[in-house]
Formats: structure tokens, C-alpha cells, sequence
């Protein structure tokens, strides 16, 4: 198989990297099927201009036990990587952009770094969100990570900003860090795990109070199902949950939704229980 | 609450070691029942033939019968003198149980080595159409050489096999029996209902006319009637399922996260409610500290079987 | 005569410690199979719902499945990282074979505390005709609250019950069987018999890919096709009864007076030839001295099964 | 329930007690209807003439808990006894004539003391001999014991004579002592016990060699099936079979029949096997 390695350049013709690159096109299908100055023709959107994909990144091409799609760089302004990624490793060195992994359907799509706004949502006009494989992130990720996802499994080592799992249908998506404010507005079906409670604590208001009755009032809950995750990231992430009592809540039930947001008591907390 | 070993009962409160005992009963049902005995050289071989005769045969519904070890016999119990072992059989029919008991016989005890099988209730008496055959279907098997003995009034077969003679009784009695009683053990966490589970049925188990025929005397699959979906004729009961708590009507409270159902299956009422006694009892003395935290019993309203077991009744 | 521990084969005579081995073949047949693993929150759970699964499940003759554990697995090895216990089960078609697991599994799996359902073979890469319902018939129980997880490109369900949820596997695949490998143990007395047979199963045991589904591992109604009586298919096998010396053709000689049977049902035919040889060579070598006489083989003249375990080659 | 209880008669006007007695009349069923002084007037044929049993027998009648009927007294030539008998005991105290329990069809019939020829046999001019219950005779029996027999269990402790179980269809025959010659000619089915082989020794000639091919060769046997009786008397006759090896052969194999002669080996014979 085949191992593609894009290596972000250090400037192109001269000017800096402040660029917002549209990174979408970027397809394992697509690049399958391709001879290496055909990929370096390809047409990327740079800041809304149509520019050639090897004015941008530095391609290498070698055979490989897996399939591979590596991207390095500077690449905090590049969005939309690993959209509609389908099999294979679609691997991100570096601090990607927003909107990676949408509408992705299969595969594993890694990030050593951080991501943008919404991680595993849906592809251009499309209504749902990622729909198969496993999104990694070691880092930290924007708003809307899992907007509208339908299925397939999103990592994320450290924090998840506002507005996580809006909408889902399906999925697991798994926080090591701290959540911002919105978790499953609108989540239909799926699991959040929340290896750390605090962010939903600072919900509380919302999780019985009469604000919001997004939530269901949590209950002790034996999350046994966990254990058929075998990803050695997956656990790490949840290892508190193996350690403390563990609660979860159903969401959104202001949409009748029937989402699972799981979660471990704090240490005060796990003293009552 | 009570730190006594006997149910208090003030009115509706009635508590165990502290583990509440809810104002409600099991409801059963009458069933078609037998007793069979095992025999064999040893006991190794008998319980190699009565573990084959009682497996998958935990609920009528696609097992069709229930069956399980009623209690190991002594040499001395035995029609044969060798080490037994009797098993209570139930089903919703006459025919039914005759056809399961038979058929299991002959792939079960037949084939076992060195066993015996016999009636486990007294012939004698029982009119021809309360009679299920045993060897008079498995005779067959002897291809005209098996050999008939009436002994003191019972008839017998010698069918020859390949380690001798495999004996067997002409035929069994069946009985009355009633089936489907059952109680709950709310519990904290998993761990303590299966401790209490675990209890309670070590105080049935030994207990005569008595039978807890799911898979260790137990189950965590209590059903309600109908479903969603219209080919199933029984589903999930959600107000017992834990995990439907905030989105299904639901029965358990703050605190209740498991819950396990020992159901009994037993010739007598009696029998029945004596190890519901004796298996709650077990079950909250073991683990009223432990994490039990009440005791309840399912029923249908009591429309659909005519023997109810009423816990304030039966532990007071 | 050999003293030693392989086999001498001169010629037609071959024998292992003492016990002749005949120089014939077992006749086995073609199977449809699958592996099944149960895993529970500790190996009492899990031994009670393999135990319920795998009752009655002799022969395909009346069980219609043939099934038994293969093997207790250790919490490394299990899909959910809980002891576990791997089950072989072995039907006529994959149709039946689908049928039966699915019922038993309702009856004795979703129903047992605690436990886990998986497939014990790899699915992936499975066409969707070979694969069998798991979670896919049983999820229903769950009335609409049912959960699936596609973990790693697999399929799961998490079904509400009472003690939480009962995980199970969407799908298991099936696979090619080999059913009906047998050996026959000719010995002095019954005592011997079932000595040698413990001694074989003890060795046959802990084998991967094959079972022994009969009582204990052994069965001593060995059966010939057809009988005086029309409506029986199978009758018991005149020629090893040796209670029929003398009336009827036997193949047994002065003091061989009890024989016990070991059928095995396998994945491959290798795994049943290497359980074979193991079972035989460990029976041999541990009542070779005490009555095993000699060691046979089954076989309808090589007619009706196309697997053929000739014992000298196996022993070779 | 009733005991009848029939003492003999010293002496019946005066002759001496070595007449023949036809006394297959005494029958439960006929007894139950009848008066005492109806049963005292019973003809029974004693020396070819008919006497009223009173004058042979004094009856008397009590109430009790099983139905009995006993005879006492001098019997040796009262033939008969216990014909037809179909429930309860029909205990004789003292050696009985032949042909007693003749069509027997339950019941137990038991003899303290010796038993005639013909034990159990059939009645009158019937074909088949005793059909059910149990003989038990603490002495010797003749010849001919279970002739024709069909149903039921002979025990007899003491020996037997010639022809044991000639021309049997089925039931069992326990014999505690020696047997006579001729065992099993004719038989169909059905089991003779031997406690003692030596009587089977002495037809060694017949067991295998050229004169008769009554019986199949014997083989070892485990006779399983004898621990379902639970007679006293019967586990007494058979303890050697349960101390020495067992062999079985099947009788009589000239007519093709399917009996059984169930018996210990003798103890030089143990060494062997």
C-alpha cells in the first residue's frame, strides 16, 4: 500500500502562513488514483484562490504496510483534513483546523496537536455528520466537536469547547479534559464520556434545575460496555471512570432524545455513594 | 428499623435486617409437574447426566419445559441403592411435559454412562392417563432385545448398551405443580444482588418439591407482557431496569441500580412460599449491611394466575 | 506386547501400553459451526450460563444441536476483559444452527446475571449469508431501548435488564464443522470403561476447537441405523452390547464385557485427530494395565461420512 | 381387611393323614364372599372324594390390617395351595404338596417349609403358568418350579429339583441351593437367579460342548438390575452374586429363546476372571 506525506511549506512564494487553506480535497480515494505531479496539480482554495496543491505542501510518496496519509506542518489555518476520509491512517503532526474528519466514514483520523471547530461533523451541506471510524486527538478541540455525528468513535485527550455532540444521532465521543457550556443540545441518540466531571458540574444548574431539563437526572450507571474499547488512548482517557462511581444522564430530553452522557462522580461526590 | 432477625410488620412497613420488604406478591401459575431420579455408579456420572437432562431449560417460553436438580439422594433414597439425583420438571401441558421429559431422557440419561432413570413419585395409584412413559418410549432403543421386570408391582426395563444394561422405569407419574414464583432483590449495586442472589439460593437449594430452574437458581431478564415489536409476546420490564430510570416509568428509587429475580417453580404452594421464606430471609440477613436494599415480587395484577404469594404473609 | 509408550505397528497389529488398537477408522460427517463466548463479572456467573447453554445438547438427533465448552478463558483473552468461557456448537444446516443458538441464548445467556454474549470467531471478513443473529434477534427484548456500538468495525448491543445492560455481539459468523469423530473403549468391566473414558476427556479436555457433547464426554448408547421398529432411525449397536454376546453378532470376545464411547465434534479435522490421538494415548497409558482391553473405532463402511480418522494413522 | 386361618385337623374321622388334598379351592376372592359356615362347607376332593373343608381344616376369622390367609398343619400331601391367589398373603406354615400358586396372578404366596413339584406352574389345563406376584419358599422346591411361567418372582432358598422353569415365558426365579438337571429346557424368556453355580457346573457338558446347545456361552454380567428388588429374603439368597463375579448365559437357545440363567462364578473360577 501507499504512504502519502504532505509536508506543509515553509512559505509559499513568499508570503506568510496566515492563510486559511482549504484542505478538503485531500482524499485517500482521490489520491489512489493518482500519479504524484497529478496530486501536485490538484486545486486547493487558498484564502478563497484556487492555488496548486504542491505550491503548498511537499508530497512523498513510498510504499507502505498500511495505507497513509500524513500532513505536517504549520497547519492551524488548514481546515476540512481528513473530510470524507474512508480507510487507512489520515494522520495530522501538528495543530489542525476546523472542520476535520467531516463526514469521514471509516479509517482513523489522528491529530498530534490540537483541533478547530467542529471535529467529525457534517461535509458540506450534508445533514449529518461523520458516519464510521475513529477520530484521535491528543490535544484540545473548538466548539461543535461531533455536531450531527451518526456514527464512529471521536477521542479527545484534553478539553471540548461549547456546543459538544449538538444534534448527534450516534457515536461515542469520549473528553479526557474539561467541556464548555451546551454539552448534547439537541442529541438525539450517542454517548459522550466525560472522564471528568467538572464541566458538567458547572452545568449543574441545568441538570436539575428548572432552566433546562435537557438532562435527565443522573443515575448510577456500571458502564461495562467500555471495556469493549480496546484503544490504548481510550484508556487512558477513561481511566477515572474505572476508578470512581460513575453516573450518567440521558440527553436531550427537551427533544425526547435518548443520549447517554457518562460521567464519574467527583472524589467529594463518590464519598456519598 | 429492625436490627432483629424477624420481619417487623407495622402495618405496611415490613423490614428485614433492615432491607425493606414491599407490600405486594408473586403471582403463579398452575403447571403440569414430575419428579424423575438419576442413578448412576458414582456421583460423577449422575451429575454428568442430570446437568445434560436440566440444561436450557430455564423458562417455558422457548425452553418448554423447566427443570432443574431438586436435591442430591443418598444411596440409601434410591430405587437402585446407587447415588441419585432428583429433578422437578415443569410445563404448561400434560403433553408437553411427556414429550420434553422423554425426549431429553434419550439424549440425556440414555446416552450417560452407567445411569438409571426412575419415577421420582410413587406409581402406585396414579390412574393410566396421569402416567408419561419413560422406558415404555425408550425401550424402543433395545431393538427387541430389551427385557421387561415387574418388581413389586413396577414395571421395568433392561435395555441393553454398550456398558451393560441402561434401567429404566415404564413409566412416571405426573402431578399437579405450580409455576412462576418468584421474588426481586433490589440491591445497591450489582455486586450485592449478586451476593444476596447468591444467598438466597443457597438456602432453596437443598429444599425438597422446590426448583429455581434459571441459569444459578436466577435471572436478571424480568419481563413484562408484550413488546413494541408485535412477534414478541414479552420484552424488558423497564421499571426494573436501571438503566431506563429518567426516561421509562420506573419502580426503583435513589440508590437501586440492580436488581435479580429468583423464580420458583414448585409441586406444592407451600413448597413455594416456604423457600421465598427461606431464600429472603437469606438474602437480607447475608446482606441487609451489604447493600440489599429491599425485596419485592412480581406479579400481573393477579388476573392471570390463580396462587399468590404475599411477602407480608409469608415472612411474618 | 508393548511396554513402551508409543504405539508398535506391526502390520495390522498396533497397540499402546497393552490395549489393542484396531485397525479400523471413525466415519465423521460435516457439520455447520460456530464459537460462542460468554463472559460474566466472575466464572460462577459465567459457568452457569454456559452450563444452562450447553444442556441438552447431546446429539443433533433430538437436541438438534450438539454443543459443549470448549474452554474457559482467561480475562485477557475475552472481548470485554471478564472471565469468560468459550462455547463450540455444531448444527445440520447453518439455518438450524442459527435457530438453536439464538433460542438458547435468549433462554440461557440474556437470562443469566452478570453475563456477556460474543462471537468467538472473527467476523470481519465474514460474507453477510455466514453470519448468524446474535444481538441482532435478541435486541428486541430491549423494546426500543437497546443501544448498539460499532466498536472497532463491530457491532454491539446493549439491552436493558434489571442488573444493568446485557452486551451482545450483533452477529456471529459460521463456519465449516467436522461432527461425529468417535472412539470406542473395549474394557474388562465398567469400572475399567469409565476410567479409561475419564482419563481420555481429562486429556481432550482443555483442547481448543473440538468438544465432546455426550454426558461427561462420553456416551454408552452407541446406536446402529435403523431398527426392527419403522419409526426409529437408530437403534441400539447389537454388536458392542455385551449383554448380547452370544444371541446376536458381537464384536466383543471373552472378558470384554463393558464399552464406552467418546464422540467429538471439531473445527478442523485436525483438531479432532490430534484429540484422538491425545484421549486414546492417555487412556491407554492409564488403564492399560487396569482392564482397557482394546481401543475402536466407528464407521458406516466409509459410506455416509466423507472425514476418515483411521486410529493407525492417528496413532502413528 | 380379613385373616382366614386354616389349622389341619389332627385327624379326619379317624383316618391317618396320608391322603392326597385337592385344595386349590381355597381362593381369596371366593373367600371374601362367603360366610364361615359357607366356607366350611366348601367340597374339597381328598383321595378322589369330596369332603367339606371343615371337616379337613378348622377355620377361624379375625379382622386385620392386610388380607391373610394362612394354612397350617400336616401339608405335604395338600396340593394346590395358594391356585389363582391374586392379592395379600397366602402364608402356609409347614411343607406344601404340588402345584402350589398355580396361575398365581399377584399377591405373595409364601411357604415356611418345603414346596412340590409344579411351583407356580400353569392351572389346570391353562397353557401359561403363574402371571404375577411372589412365591417365597424358605425351603426346597420340586420339579417343574415356574413351568410355563409368565409374570411374578419364585424365591426359593432351599434347592430346586429337575426342570426349572421349563417352557417360561418371562418372570423371575431366585434359587438360594442347588439345582437340578434340565434347568431352562424350553424356556422363551424370562431370568433364573443362581446363588450357587455348582448345579450349572454339573451341566457343564451342556454349557458349550456338543450334547446341547441349550445355552449361549456364559459371559461376565452385571446384574444391575436385581438391586431393584428389595425382598429381604431375596437379598439374602443372592449375596454371592453380589461378592463374586457374575456371569449370564441365555436359555434355552435350541427353541431360540431369550431367557436368562444369571449365576456367581465358583469361587476357582473367580481367580480367572
Amino acid at each position: 500500500m501507499t504512504r502519502w506525506h504532505f509536508r506543509r511549506r515553509a512559505s509559499e512564494s513568499g508570503k506568510p502562513l496566515t492563510q486559511s487553506i482549504d484542505a478538503s480535497a485531500i482524499r485517500r480515494e482521490w489520491l489512489c488514483e493518482k500519479s504524484e505531479s497529478e496530486i501536485n496539480a490538484l486545486e486547493i482554495t487558498v484564502d478563497g484562490l484556487a492555488v496548486s496543491l504542491g505550491d503548498v505542501f511537499e508530497l512523498s510518496i513510498a510504499s507502505s504496510e498500511d495505507t497513509q496519509i500524513v500532513i505536517e506542518g504549520e497547519l492551524d489555518e488548514v481546515h476540512g483534513l481528513g473530510t470524507l476520509h474512508d480507510q487507512g491512517d489520515f494522520r495530522i503532526v501538528g495543530n489542525a483546523g476546523h472542520g476535520i474528519g467531516s463526514g469521514m466514514t471509516g479509517g482513523t483520523l489522528s491529530v498530534d496537536g490540537d483541533a478547530g471547530d467542529y471535529v467529525g461533523g457534517p461535509y458540506g451541506a450534508h445533514k449529518v455528520g461523520m458516519a464510521g471510524g475513529v477520530i484521535k486527538i491528543t490535544g484540545h478541540v473548538g466548539s461543535y466537536a461531533g455536531h450531527r455525528m451518526r456514527r464512529g468513535v471521536i477521542l479527545v485527550h484534553g478539553n471540548a469547547g461549547q456546543m459538544l455532540a449538538a444534534s448527534a444521532v450516534a457515536g461515542t465521543i469520549c473528553v479526557g479534559g474539561h467541556v464548555g457550556q451546551y454539552v448534547a443540545v439537541g442529541m438525539k441518540r450517542g454517548t459522550i464520556v466525560l472522564a471528568n466531571s467538572s464541566g458538567l458540574v458547572n452545568q449543574a444548574d441545568e441538570m436539575g434545575g428548572t432552566s433546562s431539563n435537557r438532562f435527565s437526572p443522573p443515575m448510577r450507571f456500571d458502564p461495562a460496555f467500555l471495556n469493549l474499547y480496546r484503544d490504548p488512548m481510550f484508556d487512558e482517557i477513561t481511566l477515572s471512570l474505572r476508578q470512581l462511581p460513575v453516573f450518567r444522564t440521558r440527553a436531550d430530553r427537551t427533544v425526547g432524545g435518548l443520549g447517554e452522557v457518562i460521567f464519574p462522580a467527583g472524589a467529594e461526590l463518590a464519598i456519598d455513594v | 428499623m429492625s436490627d432483629g432477625k424477624l420481619g417487623e410488620n407495622n402495618g405496611d412497613l415490613l423490614q428485614i435486617n433492615g432491607v425493606r420488604i414491599e407490600a405486594t406478591f408473586a403471582e403463579a401459575f398452575d403447571m403440569k409437574a414430575t419428579r424423575i431420579i438419576i442413578t448412576a455408579m458414582d456421583e460423577i456420572w449422575a451429575e454428568h447426566a442430570a446437568s445434560a437432562m436440566s440444561g436450557f431449560g430455564t423458562s417455558v417460553i422457548d425452553c418448554k419445559l423447566e427443570i432443574d436438580v431438586e436435591r442430591r439422594l443418598f444411596p440409601i433414597e434410591t430405587p437402585d441403592g446407587r447415588p441419585g439425583i432428583a429433578l422437578l420438571a415443569f410445563a404448561m401441558s400434560g403433553s408437553e411435559l411427556e414429550k420434553q421429559i422423554v425426549r431429553r431422557a434419550g439424549q440425556c440419561v440414555l446416552t450417560c454412562p452407567t445411569t438409571a432413570l426412575f419415577a421420582g413419585l410413587p406409581v402406585e395409584g396414579v390412574p393410566r392417563d396421569k402416567r408419561m412413559p419413560l422406558g415404555k418410549s425408550l425401550r424402543f432403543f433395545g431393538d427387541g432385545n430389551q427385557i421387561s421386570k415387574v418388581i413389586d408391582g413396577t414395571r421395568y426395563w433392561r435395555i441393553p448398551v454398550m456398558d451393560g444394561e441402561f434401567i429404566c422405569q415404564h413409566e412416571a407419574p405426573r402431578t399437579a405443580g405450580i409455576g412462576g414464583g418468584n421474588f426481586l432483590l433490589v440491591a445497591r449495586d450489582i455486586m450485592a444482588a449478586s451476593r444476596a442472589a447468591r444467598a438466597a439460593i443457597g438456602a432453596i437449594d437443598s429444599m425438597p418439591d422446590v426448583i429455581t430452574p434459571f441459569p444459578g437458581g436466577v435471572t436478571r431478564s424480568g419481563s413484562k407482557v408484550g413488546s413494541k415489536y408485535k412477534s414478541l409476546i414479552a420484552s424488558t420490564n423497564n421499571e426494573y431496569c436501571p438503566t431506563l430510570r429518567g426516561i421509562t416509568n420506573s419502580q426503583l428509587g435513589e440508590g437501586e441500580n440492580a436488581v435479580l429475580e429468583i423464580v420458583l417453580d414448585g409441586l406444592t404452594f407451600e413448597s413455594i412460599a416456604d423457600a421465598m421464606r427461606r431464600g429472603i430471609t437469606a438474602a437480607c440477613e447475608s446482606c441487609g449491611e451489604h447493600g440489599l436494599v429491599a425485596v419485592t415480587a412480581g406479579n400481573y395484577g393477579g388476573k392471570l394466575g390463580r396462587h399468590h404469594f404475599h411477602l407480608h404473609e409469608i415472612l411474618s
